[in-house]
């Protein structure tokens, strides 16, 4: 009976942010729309979008391989997986221990892998920018985010996403290091996400894109499930940021579902907070340069790095 | 044996490096194959007078052998290469005589000090005798090196060989000496035929130079 | 027969398989006969290993023979790690055989190959035997030696000639420097056994292991003495590539364990420093110059190089923790290290398969001629893929498992006293997850360009799918990828013995916990399930891919690819490896190359074409071994002179080393008195 | 002949020096290359034979003659290398008389002067007294004088005018020296014979003035050093090897050199058993390590591959001197060791070298490419040489550099650098050359040559056999020598 509740759980979260992920999204936008005065598509319209694509066919370029048409789905379950895997109302989930920080941030560098090699399928110059830029940003985001996981690690005691939340649950206290930590973990997931001023979710000039770039050559139902995966990737890091920093309401391992209600409420807040400073944030600043990126992300980096350096040193930091 | 006998020895002796020192100083060609003569026959002699003191009758082979070959043969087949390759004007030095000489001086004393200290155990007559024959090797291989000139060169071995056979015939009883001298008559005769041969011009040193560029290419 | 008597069998027998390849040498099936003698051998190795390993290799098992230095004789040893070693030797070298006897057909010069493959197994399996000092150097040249006759295997382009030379020269100077060390070890008595030098602590073993890093670390491409091992393994046939990347340089992996781990007594702290500090160097440098290669052989050397700087960051790690007492972290460090010697064993020999076969199919190494190859060789293109997902570092496959147990060792190292590892040891981190990242980068280079796209060059069109013997190798290995990759917790136990034999501490038992996944220290700490991750992966995409097909269309029309307006059939559009590599190159070249771009941009009005000149330097290179090669060519012209000097000079010669004698005599004598 | 050895009463250490001497008057006076060439060969061979017989068991110290652990191993190393290298002369000189290089008159001359060389040399080993091996060291070098200049080319008369120049004043300083120890025994063993008999000078060596035996021990280092071809006194040796007969360049470095290295470890003996004498081993150490280096660096520049080969001998005569003046069991077992392995490598590279240089019509390395292609026997015997001489496994002197450098490292670290420096400098300069000599695209004739391999790969296969396995009494043999160098 237990063993199914918590089965349930975890099935119930699965479902949650593939649910949430598109929501986030219109959500995001509409805020975005709203702050620059205009109307808006309604905050459904990515799940219309979605059914859409899937409903039409799908036009594949003369040399596509079958990389390229398996590509999309092996990227959504990769991140669908890690999306699954971050505590959203609860913690302790029955296969929470599954993989922890770090291997989360793999699973997300899986996806990204897969991405930029069909980007590169058809043999296209816009592909090869796409996935070149791409993986120029992935070298300075991950090692940024392999920096953050070890500073919420020192001072967790955990790379266990559960744990990790558990403690800043149980002792929250402020510490220099986990300020350090949060700005970097900011800037990376406007990277990873392809947000503004990093990259822009919106333009279709082909040039100045990374994102949009790789998924060019797609269509239909594969540009869906690309789509989803995008939206859910955005979902796990509003909800990483919330589960590390903002751990409140979470409900605890084995808990009635009163703590499930609880969580939820508090995540749907968090999600919403985020949505909006995001949008926020994106409405009030440029996209930059391409190779402004790098300096970007290098301060992540090395916030990420001081942390973990202070830490070293001491573990009061 | 009597002091005299032992005087005479060591006046023979040093009458060589004193020899030595004219083959250093002599700068024409046929003056130098007579002071060579002159260096023979002073070997000779002193071979000769230790065999009379040492009552060595073999040794008088080895006089005989000095006088016969180095002090009359080989100096007038030199003379004839000298004429024949016509080079009988000047000879060639490395670095001016006086120098050579004081060096030559230095050469003298470091040997003093090495056989003197070395010798201490042996008897007076072997001490001195052998300082004598050293500073007389140390000389002959100095001249070998300060004169480019070929036949200058010979003669500088012969005298550093003629310093060798004192030596010997100054150890007392050494046997084989006169197989040595024997011995060494045969590369003398070697070299001076290699020189009628092979045509050696004036100096060693232009053959083996340009042969490198030509043949050997070992140069770049 | 004692397990080593077993393994030790092996050598002989690959020597009469020289013997036989030297004797069958004008047959058509010398090839197919050689290889497959090599293949069963090795197989016998893997298993007896093995073996050998699971019955829990608590006791080691010797072995004498009256052959090799007299007094001495020729000791043999197989204790836990030799044999985890002797399975990845027995491994590589199993793959390499069956691959080559479909890979071997292509071979232009067999009569250059042939012999001296065996020859080349034979000794790394001797090396990794050997129980003292002169046999184990004695292996370990004759192993540079064959590998080089491997190297120049081809030797009529001059280029695999100047690394043939480069090669046996730094091959000769790693030897030296072993036996230097060696040299300390042994003592003046000359006490050359192993069993001897574990017992005395040398007073110089700071000396020693820097002597170790130069002679091991040459082998096993640590930055600087690395610049050897991307041009000689390249240039051997692929098969033997396969084997130096994969195995050769784990082969000095393991002299560096032996010699600094079990011979050199009880480690100071300092050493890690020294280690931790060349590995991280070694991992950045490696992967950065692989992402600037376009020759794909080249490309996968040079990641080696940065394979081996992940090893050694283990590896120091290691020697941090024992070195302040720590043996169970120790052994997790340790633990990560070799399991990564493991799988890069596989994967890049795996990879190395890859290249072959397009080599074989294309006659092209140059990226910038390949591309669309997944479609004429699609079984290649799937394995070489597996191979790529599996050295990035990407989950479900085994390349992650190591460096996320590395990750955990580092995590572990602030209860470290010393400052000076406090203020390394996570820079290093930061520079293994940059090396990983760029690592991901360069594999999508290499796939990317090589296999996906266009292809660039008529051969690339007229490619075709490699040969079934070859194809069973590198499915082999791909499968290993995965398994190693969803079960590590069974390879964690199997080094088990090892971790305990050298570090005197253990990993605990992977085997019980439940769902098979591997929790390093505690499950409340960190834990990894590579089966449910896979598992999860797999059913979720299959699970999309079903739905969406069933309720939604699965449509299907072809079209040209979107051009922007501006149809251009030809594959000079393509995005190519070196444009590929430029962002990244913009970012770390100015330092890592002191990469100089010039752009040459015709006035308006002038037809000739705009330019792009790179220049990229490599510093080792300029800094270290020019001056070397310049310096020698100096002392070498200067002396030639001596060559010229006339009869009378060097006479002179003669004449001042007797007058400087007897001044010194005079001196000595005047003094003594 | 035959019948003349027959009618000899059979005493090995005579036999030794009998057979070449006779044989020498005999080749002088036969016409007829193949007659001669095998009469040569057998007479090699049976003075092999006795000089075997001699290991059994050798006769008490003669007056002249004598036998101990030392100078059998050097004539039985040399009685070897020099069988093998008539039966290699056989095949090589029948090519020079084919291109007329030769003519019959010269290779009277060339057998009769083999012969005395083998003479001059199995007596400068066996002679018990100072004098007599100054004597005999002496003949070996007029006769390889003459060989070096028999092919009457202006670079042959010059390397050989150069090698009797620079010989001679090394004689006559070794004479010196002689002299000088004589005048140090004199006082103690008296006047007349006695006081240059070796086993007796030996046995009294305590005794004497040690400052007269530094002095002498200058002169002879020098001396017979020359002949060693320790630099700076190595001037001939190049040119001597490059410029002579093949066989010859192979005896020169497979025997004579040995020889007069034989001689400069008997005088180091002599010091050795006297306490208050300065230590030899210094200046052997410097002169050896000296020599090392700078062959190594010579060795890029060459041009012409025997004289290249020349230099590298050069170089292993410096370590095997650096090995003996390290002294010590290890060193000097290493240095022996070293020692043969040399001899043996060395000659059986000047075969390969002979032939190819024969194959190809020239002696320029320039000219030399691809001989595994073109040229398979020889270019493999000569990849297998040169792997040899570099120190690689599994060939022999392997064994013995790791013996050298280990020890030296573990006693005086310090010296251990610059050995590990020049043997890594030269090993460069020997596989750059090789690569370009055995590998790459063949130029040059590639008709196939009368070669006889028979020498070359016996050579190799026992330096190979040595690598990896050493007969239990060879060790045992050496050891005791170790032990008597002290």
């Amino acid at each position: 009976m237990d063993l199914i509740l918590q089965l349930m759980a975890q099935g119930v979260q699965m479902t949650l942010v593939l649910i949430l992920a598109p929501l986030l999204w219109g959500f995001t936008r509409k805020v975005r729309a709203q702050l620059l005065r205009r109307q808006g598509p309604p905050i459904i319209q990515p799940y219309r979008d979605l059914l859409r694509l899937i409903r039409k066919e799908v036009v594949l370029a003369e040399n596509a391989s079958w990389l390229f048409r398996s590509g999309p789905y092996l990227i959504f379950a990769a991140t669908w997986v890690a999306a699954a895997l971050v505590p959203t109302f609860a913690t302790g989930l029955y296969f929470s221990w599954t993989a922890d920080l770090i291997a989360l941030t793999a699973l997300l560098g899986s996806a990204r892998f897969f991405l930029a090699l069909v980007g590169m399928d058809v043999g296209t110059s816009f592909g090869g920018i796409g996935s070149s830029r791409e993986m120029m940003f992935a070298s300075l985001a991950e090692p940024a985010m392999i920096m953050i996981v070890f500073t919420v690690a020192l001072v967790a005691g955990s790379t266990q996403l559960s744990a990790v939340a558990d403690f800043m649950l149980a002792h929250v206290t402020l510490r220099v290091s986990l300020g350090l930590a949060l700005v970097a973990l900011i800037i990376v997931a406007l990277a990873e996400n392809a947000r503004i001023p990093v990259d822009n979710p919106a333009t279709h000039l082909e040039l100045t894109m990374v994102h949009e770039a790789m998924v060019l050559e797609y269509s239909g139902r594969h540009l869906a499930v690309l789509e989803l995966a995008a939206a859910l990737k955005l979902l796990l890091y509003i909800s990483l940021i919330a589960c590390i920093f903002f751990p409140w309401g979470l409900a605890p391992p084995d808990s009635g579902p009163a703590a499930y209600a609880i969580g939820a409420a508090s995540y749907a807040g968090k999600l919403l907070a985020g949505g909006f400073l995001l949008a926020f944030f994106e409405t009030s600043i440029a996209k930059m340069r391409v190779f402004r990126v790098p300096d970007f992300l290098g301060i992540a980096l090395m916030l990420g790095l001081l942390g973990m350096l202070l830490l070293f040193v001491s573990r009061s930091f | 044996m009597d002091r005299t006998a032992i005087d005479v020895a060591h006046m023979l002796a040093g009458g060589m490096v004193l020899v030595s020192f004219m083959l250093l100083y002599q700068d024409r060609m046929f003056g130098l194959l007579n002071v060579f003569a002159l260096h023979a026959l002073v070997l000779s002699l002193s071979v000769a007078w230790q065999a009379y003191i040492q009552d060595a009758p073999h040794l008088y082979v080895t006089a005989a052998i000095a006088l016969v070959l180095k002090a009359i043969i080989i100096p007038v087949a030199l003379h004839r290469v000298v004429v024949r390759l016509g080079i009988h004007r000047t000879i060639e030095t490395v670095g001016g005589i006086g120098p050579t000489m004081l060096f030559g001086m230095g050469l003298v004393a470091l040997s003093m000090v090495v056989m003197l200290r070395a010798t201490a155990a042996a008897d007076p007559l072997a001490r001195e005798d052998l300082a004598f024959a050293l500073s007389v090797v140390l000389l002959g291989l100095l001249m070998m090196v300060t004169r480019r000139n070929a036949v200058s060169q010979i003669i500088g071995f012969m005298s550093l060989e003629n310093g060798l056979i004192l030596a010997a015939t100054g150890a007392k009883g050494m046997p084989l000496v006169v197989e040595i001298s024997i011995a060494f008559s045969v590369l003398i005769a070697f070299i001076v035929i290699g020189v009628f041969l092979f045509r050696i011009r004036e100096r060693f040193d232009s053959v083996d130079v340009q042969a490198l560029d030509e043949f050997r290419g070992e140069r770049e | 027969m004692t397990p080593v008597a077993a393994v030790l069998w092996s050598v002989p027998a690959l020597l009469s398989v020289v013997v036989l390849a030297i004797a069958t040498l004008r047959w058509p099936s010398a090839m197919r006969l050689v290889y497959g003698a090599c293949l069963v051998i090795c197989l016998a190795v893997l298993a007896r290993a093995l073996a050998y390993l699971l019955e829990g290799a608590n006791t080691p098992s010797l072995l004498s023979l009256p052959i090799g230095l007299p007094w001495v004789g020729a000791h043999f040893r197989l204790d836990a790690l030799s044999a985890f070693f002797l399975a990845v030797t027995g491994l590589g070298g199993a793959g390499a055989s069956l691959y080559a006897i479909g890979y071997g057909e292509h071979e232009q010069a067999p009569g250059r190959v042939l012999p001296f493959y065996p020859a080349f197994l034979g000794g790394m399996n001797l090396v990794v035997l050997a129980d003292d000092a002169f046999t184990f150097l004695f292996a370990w040249e004759f192993m540079s030696l064959s590998s080089w006759m491997l190297v120049i295997a081809h030797h009529w382009d001059p280029e695999n000639r100047r690394a043939g030379y480069i090669y046996i020269t730094m091959a000769g100077f790693g030897t030296l420097a072993l036996l230097l060390a060696f040299g300390l070890l042994a003592g003046p008595a000359g006490s050359y056994a192993f069993a001897d030098m574990r017992g005395d602590t040398s007073a110089l073993s700071g000396l020693v292991l820097l002597l170790v890093i130069l002679g091991a670390g040459s082998k096993a491409g640590l930055v600087p003495l690395h610049v050897w091992l991307p041009l000689a393994h390249p240039a051997a046939p692929s098969h033997v590539s396969a084997l130096m990347s994969g195995v050769m340089t784990k082969v000095a992996v393991y002299a560096f364990i032996r010699i600094i781990f079990d011979l050199n007594g009880p480690p100071v702290w300092w050493w890690s420093i020294l280690v931790i500090a060349l590995a991280g160097l070694t991992c950045v440098l490696g992967v950065l110059s692989a992402l600037m290669q376009h020759d794909l052989k080249r490309l996968l050397a040079y990641h080696t190089v940065e394979n081996i700087g992940i090893v050694f960051i283990g590896l120091g790690l290691a020697l941090a923790f024992s070195a302040h007492d720590m043996p169970a972290p120790a052994a997790l460090a340790l633990t990560a290290a070799l399991f990564h010697v493991f799988n890069h064993s596989i994967f890049k020999s795996l990879l190395f398969f890859g290249a072959g076969a397009v080599l074989t199919a294309t006659g092209e190494r140059d990226m910038e001629h390949l591309g669309g190859l997944i479609h004429r060789m699609p079984l290649t293109a799937f394995t070489f893929l597996t191979g790529c997902v599996a050295i990035s570092a990407l989950p479900p496959l085994n390349g992650f498992v190591s460096e996320w147990l590395t990750f955990q060792a580092i995590l572990l190292s602030p209860i470290l006293p010393s400052w000076g590892l406090k203020l390394i040891v996570p820079a290093v981190g930061a520079m293994l997850a940059l090396s990983a990242a760029l690592a991901a980068a360069c594999f999508v280079k290499a796939f990317g360009v090589t296999f996906l796209g266009r292809p660039r060059s008529p051969p690339a069109q007229r490619a075709h799918e490699t040969d079934s013997a070859s194809l069973t190798a590198m499915f082999a290995f791909a499968a290993l990828c995965l398994a190693a990759g969803i079960l590590p917790g069974f390879v964690i136990d199997g080094l088990a013995p090892v971790a305990q034999d050298l570090v005197g501490g253990r990993m605990p038992a992977q085997s019980a916990i439940p769902w098979l996944s591997i929790v390093p220290v505690a499950e409340s700490r960190s834990s990894y399930n590579g089966l449910l991750v896979f598992a999860f992966i797999a059913i979720s995409a299959m699970l999309a891919a079903e739905v969406i097909h069933r309720f939604a269309s699965r449509a299907v029309r072809r079209g040209p690819a979107w051009d922007c307006g501006y149809p251009d059939p030809s594959p000079a559009t393509e995005y190519t490896a070196d444009s590929f590599a430029q962002p990244i190159r913009r970012v770390f070249g100015e330092i890592a190359f002191l990469a100089r771009e010039r752009v040459d941009m015709p006035p308006p009005g002038d037809t000739r074409p705009a330019r792009l000149t790179v220049t990229l330097r490599d510093l080792a290179w300029d800094s270290i071994y020019a001056p070397i090669a310049d310096g020698t060519a100096y002392a070498a012209n200067k002396l030639n002179y001596l060559q010229l000097l006339t009869i009378r000079q060097y006479l002179s010669g003669v004449f001042v080393a007797l007058v400087g004698l007897l001044m010194v005599l005079a001196f000595v004598m005047l003094v003594w008195t | 002949m035959i019948t003349l050895l027959v009618h000899l009463p059979f005493e090995p250490t005579t036999a030794v020096l009998v057979i070449p001497g006779v044989s020498a008057l005999v080749l002088a006076f036969l016409p007829g290359y193949r007659l001669t060439a095998r009469l040569n060969v057998l007479a090699t061979f049976l003075t092999f034979l006795c000089a075997l017989s001699l290991l059994i068991e050798w006769p008490a110290p003669g007056t002249y003659l004598f036998v101990d652990d030392l100078n059998v191993v050097f004539i039985v190393l040399g009685t070897f290398v020099g069988f093998t290298t008539s039966a290699f002369s056989a095949s090589y000189i029948a090519h020079e008389i084919e291109i007329g290089r030769l003519t019959p008159a010269y290779l009277r001359f060339y057998h009769a002067m083999y012969q005395a060389l083998m003479f001059a040399m199995n007596l400068g080993l066996l002679a018990n007294n100072i004098g007599l091996m100054w004597v005999a060291i002496e003949l070996a070098t007029l006769t390889t004088v003459l060989m070096v200049g028999i092919y009457r080319t202006p670079e042959s008369l010059e390397a050989a005018w150069k090698y009797f120049i620079l010989g001679s004043v090394g004689i006559a300083l070794a004479l010196f020296g002689t002299i000088l120890v004589y005048m140090a025994a004199r006082p103690v063993i008296g006047e007349g014979h006695d006081a240059m008999v070796w086993t007796s000078l030996i046995d009294k060596a305590s005794a004497f003035s040690p400052e007269m035996l530094n002095v002498a021990f200058v002169f002879l280092m020098l001396g017979y050093g020359t002949k060693v071809g320790l630099a700076p006194l190595h001037a001939w040796l190049p040119d001597a090897h490059a410029e002579g007969p093949t066989p010859i360049s192979a005896v020169l470095s497979g025997l004579l050199l040995n020889v007069a290295l034989y001689a400069v470890l008997r005088f180091k003996m002599l010091l050795a058993a006297n306490q208050a004498a300065i230590a030899p081993g210094p200046l052997m150490v410097t002169l050896g390590l000296l020599s090392l280096i700078f062959a190594g660096f010579m060795l890029y520049r060459r041009r012409d591959i025997k004289r290249m080969f020349a230099y590298s001998s050069i170089e292993h005569m410096g370590l095997i001197t650096f090995a003996f003046g390290m002294g010590g069991p290890l060193a000097n077992f290493a240095g022996l060791l070293h020692m043969t392995m040399h001899s043996l490598t060395k000659s059986a590279i000047f075969f390969a070298v002979g032939h190819i240089s024969q194959a190809k019509g020239t002696q320029k390395l320039s000219e030399i490419r691809g001989l595994t292609e073109s040229h398979p026997l020889l270019g493999w015997g000569l990849v297998l040489g040169v792997v040899a001489i570099a120190g690689l496994p599994p060939l022999g002197i392997f064994m013995s550099e790791f013996l050298i450098v280990s020890s030296t490292f573990a006693r005086e670290p310090l010296l251990a650098l610059p050995l590990v420096f020049g043997i890594l400098v030269a090993l460069g300069a020997l596989m750059l050359r090789l690569g370009d000599m055995a590998f790459g695209k063949p130029t040059g004739s590639t008709a196939p040559v009368e070669a006889s391999y028979l020498p070359l790969f016996a050579h190799l296969a026992l330096v190979l056999a040595a690598g990896i396995y050493l007969p239990g009494p060879l060790v045992t043999w050496f050891q005791n020598v170790a032990r008597l160098l002290g």
